[in-house]
């Protein structure tokens, strides 16, 4: 069952890689390409998913849209793991002060919801894909910052951090080589479920028109410019696309978890 | 008739079907204390697991268990559980997790005794006192109720002992019950477990890789290597005249303090090479007909 | 200047009228004490009129709370309202108003001269660039006697009395504290809560002076999304949609026994503005090949669901001055692109900054498209309106073309004034404006014509399409305006049949 | 006397932060471009009409003069006035407020209701197939966009069969009827969205619990299989599941204005995405740190729980 979770998860996720890179070079259409008279065409021959309210050849748009859909996920998560993994070790390795106003500062910001900060940065600086990604990420960083200082608290209570300390091994060059090692599969689940959060996240914010512009094909978009009753279909698919996407990126992520987690196996 | 009565029980796990325990077959008579022996991973506690019907999901059931006459492997849950607990017990190795931390010691030794009899709450309570009291539990009627963590370890196994008790069983498996504990302790919890089972006159499973203590405590033993039960016998004659070269070698490492200064220490080795004799390791069983057991954990 | 009989005609008609005030003919078999709700999209962010210029607060308010000396029927025509009758000087420079000396406000004070004073010197005080624009002809206004109103402007104005129909004409009540969040006017209906974010109920004014509302209360539902306000109306839970923003759906209320569809004009010109600060933009060889390329009926049809009548220049079909001007630049690629080359224009790359309402950015998409067929690249950005389009765009002129609906009536106006956005300065065409604002009435429409033939001539804008008035209501509500001449969505005329 | 050390020490750090908190909302708000002036008069604005109706409403005075003023009212409860309508916060956030509040208190007990027996059977059969199907079911259930879930339902529900309202929102005290008709469709949304996500959690409670020696012995004490695990399941459960609830109020309170947009209701996310197109910025401070006290006070409760649940916590508490 495990490994039905993970080969589903990557199934899923690598259509959407996929997707992502066939786009790079090809696409049946010219994603922004209007042809008013092919408006609305249901699913067929030539447009396989038929047309928009532009005309545009959907399926074009929905492979685009997965780039899109992958970039936002990756600014995401870079943006949090960066930032928060590092203030998590920190706190994590035991300096006092320093740990309560890092934790303080990250009680603020996990206190300020991710769309009110997605809100004011698309109202500081336009609402675009990118300040979507970026407030997303802001957002997720207390979620690592938590994550690393908890997996480093458990790290640190080790034999070997001891052995290290007390031989003399400066706080950094533990943090580097054993901490970070040792936290990283910890991290790299959470990085699968904050990526799958920032995508269903990024369509969030499309729906309020706070990320893409119509002129940019992303998922959340289309479904945001869908007509529910002209054309409910063209609503669908960017939300089955949505859907395929974060369940791929949230069993991956299961997947990773049970396997390294030996509480989760069957015990003899 | 035996209380408990096995009869070719073998155990197998997951897809590859390894083996954990391999036709076993021993009884256990009403009052009567058998002891069984073996190294870690011999299956000692498989069987154990398989007895009071706790074993993983995907476990691989083949064989017999009678208990009081009734077949065990093939019960539903819900009739096995009316037995668990009442005449059929258990007391775990681990006392430092067996409690739920989140309950009151003596609310979980309550519900015990709840969900086996219509007692009331006010006299449950009292039961609950005096068996505490009786293993050993000073001002037990402050330990009711404190929570797990308040506790000692060894105050936590006398709990678990306790709730073993209660219900009169007719046989208590002791899993290695002392394992976790103080030397000291120890003996304590090992003296109070053996005047408890003569006062409710229960018969026991006990499972040790200690013989000393087996010694100590049973009339019988049984010795448990890779899933084959390899040698079974009255206490004394076992130990004193083993049969079986891995029976021996287990002898000769538990007496180290009859090693002169100096001397290499035995090992099992000494006197039993598994590649030679008949007890083959866990081997991956083929073409034998499996029921999968009803789950449970 | 010359004198007029502009307003003896019009008093003439007036006079037939008068005692419909405003009445769309009701059927006999209407009902009334039944509430009457309106999905429309923009919520006002105040009530308060003299300093925002939002559309929405005199969709809400005008004529149906607040009345005006005189007002703007359906057909476009200036009746009757607070003033029965009113006579200009011969200078053209004084307007007499005859007050209904029934009229009195919601608050049961009747509208004498005093008030009406009050309000209009209040009125100018107001920071709302509408009131302002209107009111600023005026030089000064008092009370003749208690029934009759002077106003005397600084010049002569064609447009100042078609102001006074809209916000500038408000007759405030005397009492109100607290226009913001508590009108107080002489309607029909009186103000009666704001629901912020959903509705604005108005209810029926049990004293009116005139012909009284004929439903207990209105309610005014803000449904900015497009998908809701459908849903809404197809559930059942409105009586109107007041403004159709997905015309698309339109099949859906293709069912004639269920739904009223009604489709007529507006006064907002959908523009394509170029900014004319810009040295490519300035070029009219640019401008007129940018016209060439969009094929504008081919917008309306895809970005608007065919509704909406393609236009040439800043007016709408209920303009007096009208004229179809759509052929001017028919669509025409290749000489879109030959435009370019005599202008020696290569690699052109502009920036299509639009507010984020329903026609803008789906319109955006569409001339991205088409303007790239020329070999233009449009980079289409989306604007909050309030927060991003107008101190970015409108105030600080920062983009190279935009999309808005004007919505104003009359806003041609606009390209007179080189500061306003478009940044156009053209001297012939201020001076044939001001020739027609100052000219006889029976020289205003042909000066307008001549007005509007030189913003097509110079493609001062690609003006894209008449905003379509778009409502759909459900059965049995009759008197719907088919054309909104006012910036009111006036329910005075609407009455629903059993 | 310890424990009222250790309180006090809490009280005065939770109030540092909510103060930097309000420094930092502040910060952000003043920092964003545009301008309510000129948004509000509109286009057509002047620079003179913008200039006079900022003078207006103060805002040409110093930047640190406004933060005190704004935080010095605070403490007196007094969250300021909108500068569009001059309503004072406090009575603007109160409508929305409610309105949300409503969404989010019925849609969170009833997620709940509905994610304890998911997670007790994606738990209990999670090598089989009622058990993977729960667990799949919500797998997909949480992948979906809420509002897409809300647009579905409301084309089912209320434009074909005609059940419910489609959308807005009537007050209890206007309508009883009313306001449950239009709750129903959004509450639903958010509890088939919230139950996936909760049920989840769930289902790891239980898990672990599965896997604990004193889920074991409670076995072994005769308690059947879904008995035991409710039995000594729900506390730990509970303990996560408070948690997550805790953490997420604030993203819930907000979030729900995807919902409320689907359904056209007059939520405060609504007020506040409105407040922020319009500049609006007394609105949106007071509404942003509304949320964030909120957040960090329930917080600060949720530390308050988890000692009610978990008596492992008592002593020391919660590092």
């Amino acid at each position: 069952m495990k490994k039905l979770t993970v080969i589903i998860g990557l199934v899923c996720s690598g259509l959407v890689v996929v997707a992502a890179l066939v786009s790079l070079v090809w696409t049946p259409f010219d994603p922004r390409k209007v042809d008013g008279p092919a408006r609305f065409a249901p699913p067929g021959w030539p447009h396989v998913l038929g047309t928009d309210a532009f005309g545009i050849d959907t399926a074009s748009r929905l492979l685009v849209g997965a780039q899109t859909t992958l970039l936002v996920g990756v600014v995401a998560v870079a943006l949090a793991a960066v930032i928060g993994v590092p203030l998590g070790v920190f706190v994590g390795m035991g300096h006092r002060i320093a740990g309560e106003v890092v934790a303080r500062a990250s009680d603020i910001l996990f206190a300020l919801p991710a769309l009110l900060l997605a809100i004011l940065l698309a109202a500081a600086l336009g609402a675009s894909v990118t300040t979507a990604a970026v407030a997303i990420g802001i957002a997720t960083i207390p979620v690592f910052q938590r994550m690393a200082r908890a997996a480093t608290l458990t790290v640190m209570s080790q034999d070997y951090i001891l052995a290290a300390q007390v031989s003399g091994i400066p706080g950094g060059v533990i943090a580097i080589r054993h901490v970070l090692p040792n936290i990283t599969p910890v991290l790299g689940v959470q990085a699968a479920a904050s990526f799958s959060m920032a995508i269903l996240a990024e369509a969030g914010l499309s729906y309020l028109g706070l990320s893409a512009p119509q002129s940019t094909p992303t998922w959340g978009r289309m479904l945001h410019d869908a007509n529910l009753y002209a054309a409910p279909i063209q609503a669908v698919i960017p939300g089955v696309a949505i859907a395929v996407a974060v369940l791929g990126f949230n069993l991956l992520g299961d997947g990773v978890r049970d396997y390294l987690d030996p509480r989760m196996k069957e015990l003899r | 008739m035996s209380v408990l009565r096995v009869r070719d029980l073998t155990v197998s796990f997951g897809r590859r079907h390894l083996v954990a325990v391999d036709q076993v077959s021993l009884d256990i008579e009403p009052g009567q204390r058998l002891g069984l022996v073996g190294a870690s991973g011999s299956g000692k506690t498989v069987l154990a697991s398989t007895i009071i019907g706790l074993l993983p999901d995907n476990a691989h059931v083949d064989g017999s268990v009678t208990f009081d006459g009734q077949e065990l492997t093939t019960l539903p849950d819900r009739e096995f559980s009316a037995i668990r607990g009442k005449d059929l017990t258990m007391v775990f190795q681990e006392p430092m997790t067996a409690l739920d931390p989140t309950m009151r010691v003596g609310r979980q030794a309550a519900e015990l005794v709840a969900l086996h009899s219509e007692s009331s709450q006010g006299t449950t309570r009292q039961l609950v006192v005096d068996v505490f009291d009786r293993v050993g539990l000073d001002q037990a009627s402050r330990i009711v109720d404190a929570y797990p963590h308040e506790l000692s370890g060894g105050q936590r196994q006398r709990v678990i002992i306790a709730m073993a008790l209660i219900n009169r069983p007719s046989l208590v498996i002791c899993d290695e019950p002392t394992t976790a504990l103080d030397a000291t302790v120890q003996a304590k919890v090992l003296r109070l477990l053996d005047e408890e089972l003569a006062s409710v006159d229960a018969a026991c499973l006990f499972i040790s890789h200690d013989l000393g203590l087996v010694a100590s405590l049973c009339s019988d033993v049984a010795v448990i290597h890779a899933g084959r039960i390899v040698e079974r016998g009255r206490t004394e004659q076992v130990f004193h005249h083993p049969s079986h070269p891995y029976t021996a070698g287990l002898v000769a490492t538990a007496s180290i303090d009859k090693v002169r200064p100096g001397e290499r220490l035995p090992v099992i080795e000494d006197f039993f090479d598994p590649s030679t004799v008949d007890s083959a390791p866990p081997s991956e069983s083929t073409n034998r007909p499996h029921r999968r057991i009803r789950r449970s954990r | 200047m010359r004198s007029t009989r502009f307003g003896v005609a019009v008093a003439a008609v007036l006079a037939v009228t008068t005692l419909l005030t405003g009445c769309g003919g009701p059927t006999p078999t209407v009902s009334t004490g039944k509430s009457l709700t309106i999905g429309v999209t923009l919520e006002p962010p105040t009530l308060d009129f003299t300093v925002s210029d939002a559309a929405s607060i005199p969709q809400a308010l005008l004529y149906n709370v607040y009345e005006t000396l005189v007002k703007i029927d359906a057909a476009g025509e200036i009746k009757p309202l607070l003033a029965t009758d009113y006579s200009v000087s011969s200078d053209d420079k004084t307007y007499t108003f005859q007050l209904d000396p029934k009229a009195t406000f919601a608050s049961g004070t009747p509208v004498t001269a005093d008030a009406v004073v009050s309000s209009i010197n209040r009125m100018r005080q107001g920071t709302s660039q509408i009131l302002q624009r209107g009111l600023s002809v005026i030089d000064h206004v008092r009370a003749v006697d208690d029934g009759t109103v002077e106003v005397t402007l600084s010049s002569p104005s064609n447009f100042w009395l078609y102001a006074m129909t809209s916000t500038p004409g408000i007759i405030l009540d005397p009492a109100v504290t607290d226009l913001a969040t508590a009108p107080m006017g002489s309607g029909p209906y009186v103000f009666d809560s704001w629901a912020k974010g959903d509705r604005i109920t108005l209810k029926k004014n049990p004293d009116y002076w005139g012909t009284p509302g004929r439903f207990n209360d209105v309610a005014f539902r803000y449904i900015p999304d497009p998908n809701a306000m459908v849903s809404a109306m197809l559930s059942g839970d409105l009586d109107i949609m007041g403004e159709m923003i997905s015309p698309d759906s339109l099949a859906q209320f293709s069912n004639s026994e269920a739904y009223t569809i009604i489709s007529g004009t507006t006064n907002g010109e959908v523009v394509l503005g170029f900014n004319h600060d810009r040295s490519t933009l300035k070029d009219r060889l640019v401008r007129q090949a940018i016209c060439y390329a969009i094929d504008r009926q081919g917008l309306v049809d895809t970005v608007w669901g065919g509704q909406g009548t393609v236009i040439g220049s800043m007016t709408v079909p209920t303009d007096p001055y009208y004229e179809d001007l759509a052929g001017a630049y028919p669509y025409d690629p290749a000489k879109a692109k030959q435009l370019l080359a005599e202008a020696g224009v290569t690699n052109l790359a502009l920036s299509l900054r639009v507010p984020i309402t329903p026609y803008a950015p789906p319109a955006a998409t569409y001339i991205a498209s088409q303007l790239g067929e020329i070999g233009v690249t449009v980079t289409v950005e989306e604007l909050d309106f309030s927060s991003r389009w107008l101190p970015e765009v409108y105030r600080d002129g920062n983009y190279d073309m935009t999309i808005v609906s004007h919505v104003e009536a009359r806003d041609i106006v606009n390209f007179a004034n080189p500061k306003y956005y478009w940044h156009y300065d053209n001297a012939d065409f201020r001076s044939a404006l001001e020739k027609a604002d100052t000219a006889a009435p029976k020289d205003f429409v042909p000066d307008m014509k001549v007005a509007a033939r030189i913003l097509a001539d110079d493609a001062a804008a690609d003006f894209l399409f008449d905003f379509p008035n778009l409502i759909v209501a459900r059965a049995g509500i009759v008197g719907i305006g088919e054309n909104a001449t006012s910036l009111s969505f006036d329910v005075t005329t609407i009455a629903a049949k059993e | 006397m310890a424990l009222l050390r250790a309180a006090t020490r809490r009280v005065v750090i939770f109030l540092v932060t909510v103060l930097v908190a309000s420094a930092v909302i502040f910060g952000i708000v003043q920092a964003l471009p545009g301008d309510v002036a000129l948004a509000t008069l509109g286009m057509g604005a002047s620079p003179e009409s913008v200039d006079a109706l900022r003078v207006q409403w103060g805002l040409d005075r110093p930047l640190a003069l406004r933060y005190l003023e704004w935080v010095v009212g605070m403490v007196h409860g007094d969250f300021g006035a909108s500068y569009l309508t001059g309503q004072s916060v406090v009575s603007q956030i109160g409508p929305p407020l409610a309105v949300t509040a409503w969404l989010v208190g019925l849609s969170m007990p009833l997620s709940l209701l509905a994610a304890l027996p998911l997670g007790l059977v994606g738990a209990m059969g999670r090598r089989r197939w009622f058990g993977v199907s729960v667990n799949a079911a919500t797998h997909v259930g949480l992948a979906i966009p809420v509002f897409f879930v809300g647009a579905i339902l409301t084309i089912i529900f209320a434009v074909k069969l005609r059940w419910v309202r489609a959308n807005g929102y009537v007050p209890l005290t206007t309508s009883p009827g009313e306001w449950a008709i239009r709750l129903v469709l959004p509450v639903a949304s958010i509890v088939i969205v919230q139950a996936c996500f909760l049920a989840r959690y769930v289902r790891a409670g239980f898990i672990d619990v599965l896997t604990e020696d004193y889920y074991r012995t409670a076995r072994a004490v005769g308690w059947t299989r879904w008995r035991g695990l409710w039995r000594h399941g729900i506390r730990n459960v509970a303990t996560s599941v408070v948690t997550v609830i805790g953490l997420q109020l604030a993203s819930l309170l907000v979030g729900a204005i995807l919902v409320e947009q689907t359904f056209a209701m007059p939520g405060l996310g609504s007020l506040l995405v409105q407040a922020v197109r319009r500049r609006d910025l007394m609105v949106v401070q007071g509404v942003g740190m509304l949320l964030v006290a909120a957040v960090l006070t329930v917080n600060f409760l949720v530390d308050l729980a988890y000692l009610a649940i978990d008596p492992r916590l008592k002593r020391g508490g919660r590092s």
